[in-house]
């Protein structure tokens, strides 16, 4: 290999070492800007919860008040009921694979979640089973 | 399933869960929202099952199967009048429930991914530990307020001095943890909160009377119910942020309701010492001064019924007390084979909780197209005949109407004394759960008839039959 | 410059190169993953959009279901006036600074949807405003 | 502003919308109601020209100063009688504005983020197509229905051989512009698309006859609601999504109430070829058969009413065409003031639009509480003297209950007959909009007060002075 030849192949190589770091700033501000997206995503996601929410304050409030007052008792017993849907939060720390005081806590959640699903639900219908009409 | 799939059957249980709240605005459609909410609830577990972190089915199974079992035979056996502490018993359990939540995310928060064991998120140290704190309100109240109704412990209120100032001081103590929380993440300031808002379930309801305990019940429901919202939001979950919405209105609408028809304000019933063992001592006979109330016998509200045309009839705590439900639908029975019209009027607050006695006349087998409520009813007394007032006293005293220092000034009144003759079938001249006296009693067209109110209801269809 | 050590700086370039290269590669890694984080928000978008219209439309449902008969005209006078949040994407279309055939129509979208905003609130405040109980 | 703060502010804007809706449950709330929709309005605009993308704003300000002095002057000048053409006409503006907006979306796409000329989203072309054609139909659909109300084209509804199979033909061009749009973005193809928008917007309305466009611009109303909720979807606008679906609701319940009103299906009334001129063309005198209705004169009116306890008054479009809201208040007034009990009925589809004759009554400076809804009032007529049915027809006539095969079966009625005496207020003999003629005329307790509603009451009240 001649000095010339050398010389030309490190050039060549110093070239595309800059060409690389070019593209490694390019694609760092890429991935930057990227993370900035998911950011405003995020953000973006606190707000629709928010939304949801503010609309199901709504919704609650105009589903319950039209709720017949004699019916107020199986309200009482079916909001317990699907209150119970803290059971999700049960079933997450009782799901993994070991052992630990977690899993067992996740357990106690869900035994007592599962009471009152059952329990609020067939006592609703056994009220509700007795609402008739006149024949 | 995707996290897209995983999404849209959430959104699908909420949608059944509002579906099933939708259906209670008429008895037609009610058991199908009750159905709707079961189908809720199902995919709402199932979702859950398939999260993909969710690999160890045992616990979960048992779980469900124990607790499944309790809750079938509890709800198969549970008599109607219980309704109010068994309402309260399966509260205290989701605040329980809510309090283990809490206690397995501080110690294992990578299930939730919210962090890791020390080092949880501060958006949601914060939501985990006021969903803790709520959670624990919630149960040790709801047990006060179970063991009152379910008469386990006196309904008297218990008040002591610097009562006020104790559960301040410990409100205080409970946000400066949850603060120091926010700092350091040690077991110990964790348990601590715990044990303080235990505390502080049981000292705010002590003080509160026994039978303000369903206003209580619905407001520790409602707060459950924005302590779900909350938890919705550490885990980004649209299902729990919308039923913790729906419940929490639910729940502040009840106690509204409940407190207009007593005309006292939330703050009142909460401040406590109202509302004690007036009621639930109602065999004691009361200070009838020297007016008179005139007394009457089976065969006498017999053969004023007989001769009605329109009878109309007011339930009340006494008759939930007495289980007269069906001697009374009975009674009707044969009133309405005589050819006399029979209305029921149903008082807001008539009873214990909000439309304890349309369930109980249902149960009696009642239809509920006989059933009316206050504003629907009330102009009707004016032409009936009889009024039948069985274990109702508070809900027709006309005090409320005209003495605007009493304490149920205000509070709206079925005009019972419009009608023809009164029948008041009680077991004594003794006054209701607002401890005010009934000057109804001593009003010429009112007839006393003592006795239990079912006793008495039996012996009046005797008397007709 | 001798050749090893032209050789030598060659090596060390190469090396370099390499390492850059390797940097890139884990770069392009961390920016997909960072897409794929994006797409996963993005789907959570559509449906948290999606839920919001659920809600809505009950919100809608109870909210109009409640108002009283003897308001329905201005009901339809205001319903008219609000549709006009359109003009969110008239104002939008107008918005750039270049002007253009689009910016053009925004401006019309504009000018329409105003009529029926004004419009549509003042006739509705009018009717409201005749509406008087007995003195 | 941050893209957090704009999101609560479109949220914010979106709640006081709802608020708006809310507050019109009663007449007491409903103008707190509309400054809340005002501000709502405010806050939306204001927020996007807070969006960095919004640059120039000379064109926005010169759109909003001529288009609101525009809308100001003709929200001040309306007569109440012509509300039903006033509403069909804004509603073709916000039709015409979605399809600017399309046009505009469609050649910068940049703008609104949804990609470049040419290459817009497939998600986006979509809806963005969608939005197009349907504020294409909105506006040309609600020109129709404006010139039919306002009597610039005869009410008569326009119809011709395979007018269904060109409709049904545009159609499928339509589903396929939108596809082929899809595939390649021309301008040409989605030109034709707006074209026959537009055309098809049109076909559909003219074979509809003039009363029945109340139902087909609160339809339309509805359509373009839900298509402001799928711009809101492309955006990524909840303003956009929740005012939309709000909207939407809004105008099929109207829809849904009208048809109901009518007992008439939504289909049935987007056939078209019903309800003509006959309403119109009220002036001809009808085939009276030989039965003989009584005639009276404003005299024998104001005898009967001074004499009476109690009078009900049954308003009708042809109060609204007459203009006479004014002198029936002031007659009201004379009786009232000689003890006669007055009270107003309203039939939920007098007049042609919901909540019509409630708009002019109140501008009579007739008090809301004297106005009752058909079902609040009905049982009433059989304790009133006198029923006085002011150019009101179908709404009273009692062959909906009668004859099943009558146009008019089954709509709920008001029952004018019960009363002692009906007064018909009318011209002639002629039917109204059903064109079904009305037995009640040859009644009995019938008398026939013919002339212009307005002049026949004023010479009333000239006979009670
Ligand atoms: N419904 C709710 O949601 C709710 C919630 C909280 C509070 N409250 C309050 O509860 C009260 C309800 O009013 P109310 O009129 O239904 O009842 P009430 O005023 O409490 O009176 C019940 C009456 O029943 C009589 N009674 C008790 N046991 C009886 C028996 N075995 N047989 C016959 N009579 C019997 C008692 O008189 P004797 O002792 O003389 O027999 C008593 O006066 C209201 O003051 C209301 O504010 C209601
Ligand atoms: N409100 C809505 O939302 C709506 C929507 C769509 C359709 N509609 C339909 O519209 C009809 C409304 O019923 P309606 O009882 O109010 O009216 P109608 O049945 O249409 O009758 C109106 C009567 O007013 C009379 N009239 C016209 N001009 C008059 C004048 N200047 N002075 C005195 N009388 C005059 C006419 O009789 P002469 O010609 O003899 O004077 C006609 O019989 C219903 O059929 C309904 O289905 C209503």
């Amino acid at each position: 290999m001649n000095s010339a030849a050398i010389q030309e192949q490190s050039a060549t190589l110093a070239t595309n070492a800059a060409k690389l770091a070019e593209e490694v700033e390019k694609l760092a501000q890429d991935a930057s800007q990227l993370i900035d997206v998911q950011t405003a995503a995020a953000t973006m996601d606190f707000l629709s919860l928010f939304t949801i929410f503010v609309l199901a304050c709504f919704v609650g409030f105009y589903v319950v008040w039209s709720v017949t007052p004699a019916l107020h008792s199986p309200l009482m017993a079916v909001t317990n009921a699907i209150s119970s849907v803290i059971i999700v939060g049960g079933l997450l720390a009782a799901g993994p694979a070991d052992m630990d005081f977690s899993k067992v806590m996740g357990f106690c959640a869900v035994t007592l979640a599962s009471v009152n699903i059952f329990g609020g639900f067939i006592v609703t219908q056994r009220m509700l089973g007795m609402f008739k009409k006149k024949k | 399933m995707s996290a897209q799939l995983t999404g849209f059957a959430y959104l699908a249980s909420s949608v059944l869960f509002i579906m099933a709240l939708k259906g209670l605005s008429s008895p037609e459609t009610a058991r199908q929202g009750n159905r709707y909410g079961i189908i809720g609830m199902v995919i709402a577990i199932g979702t859950t099952l398939a999260d993909p972190s969710v690999v160890s089915f045992e616990l979960i199974i048992a779980g469900l199967v124990i607790g499944g079992a309790a809750g079938t035979i509890i709800a198969k056996k549970i008599e109607m009048t219980a309704l109010p502490q068994l309402v309260a018993a399966f509260h205290s359990l989701v605040g329980l429930a809510a309090v283990f939540v809490g206690i397995g995310a501080f110690y294992n928060p990578e299930a939730y991914g919210i962090g890791t064991f020390g080092a949880i998120n501060t958006g949601s140290i914060i939501e985990l530990s006021l969903g803790l704190a709520i959670g624990a309100i919630t149960f040790s109240g709801s047990i006060i307020a179970f063991a009152k109704l379910q008469g386990l412990m006196s309904g008297n209120p218990i008040t002591f001095k610097f009562q006020h100032m104790l559960n301040a001081i410990i409100a205080a103590c409970i946000v400066m943890l949850v603060i120091t929380l926010v700092g350091g993440q040690t077991e110990g300031v964790f348990w601590s909160l715990a044990i303080l808002s235990f505390a502080i379930g049981f000292l705010i309801i002590v003080p509160i009377g026994g039978a303000d305990m369903p206003v209580v019940v619905s407001m520790l429901n409602s707060y459950s119910g924005w302590a779900a919202a909350g938890i919705g939001f550490t885990l980004s979950n649209p299902a729990l942020i919308i039923t913790g919405a729906l419940v929490g209105s639910s729940g502040a609408i009840l106690s509204y309701i409940m407190c207009k028809g007593m005309n006292r304000s939330i703050v009142n019933v909460l401040l406590g010492g109202f509302g004690g063992d007036t009621a639930a001592a109602g065999g004691a006979s009361a200070d009838t001064g020297d007016k008179n109330a005139k007394a009457g016998a089976a065969a006498d509200a017999a053969f004023l019924m007989q001769n009605a045309s329109k009878v109309i009839i007011v339930p009340g705590y006494g008759m939930a007390v007495a289980q007269a439900q069906h001697a009374l639908r009975e009674m009707c029975d044969i009133l309405k084979a005589e050819g006399v019209e029979v209305a029921y009027a149903i008082h807001p607050v008539a009873g214990r909780m909000p439309g304890h006695m349309n369930v109980l006349l249902a149960e009696g087998n009642v239809p509920y197209d006989e059933v009316f409520e206050l504003e629907e009813i009330n102009h009707e007394f004016a032409t009936a005949d009889v009024a039948y007032v069985i274990g109702a006293n508070d809900t027709t005293n006309p005090v409320a109407k005209t003495d605007p220092s009493s304490p149920i000034a205000g509070m709206p009144i079925l005009d019972v004394e419009k009608a023809g003759t009164v029948l008041f079938v009680k077991r004594s001249l003794s006054p209701g759960y607002a401890g005010v006296d009934n000057p109804l009693f001593y009003s010429d067209n009112t007839l006393m008839l003592y006795g239990d109110a079912k006793k008495m209801t039996e012996e009046i269809v005797q008397a007709l039959g």
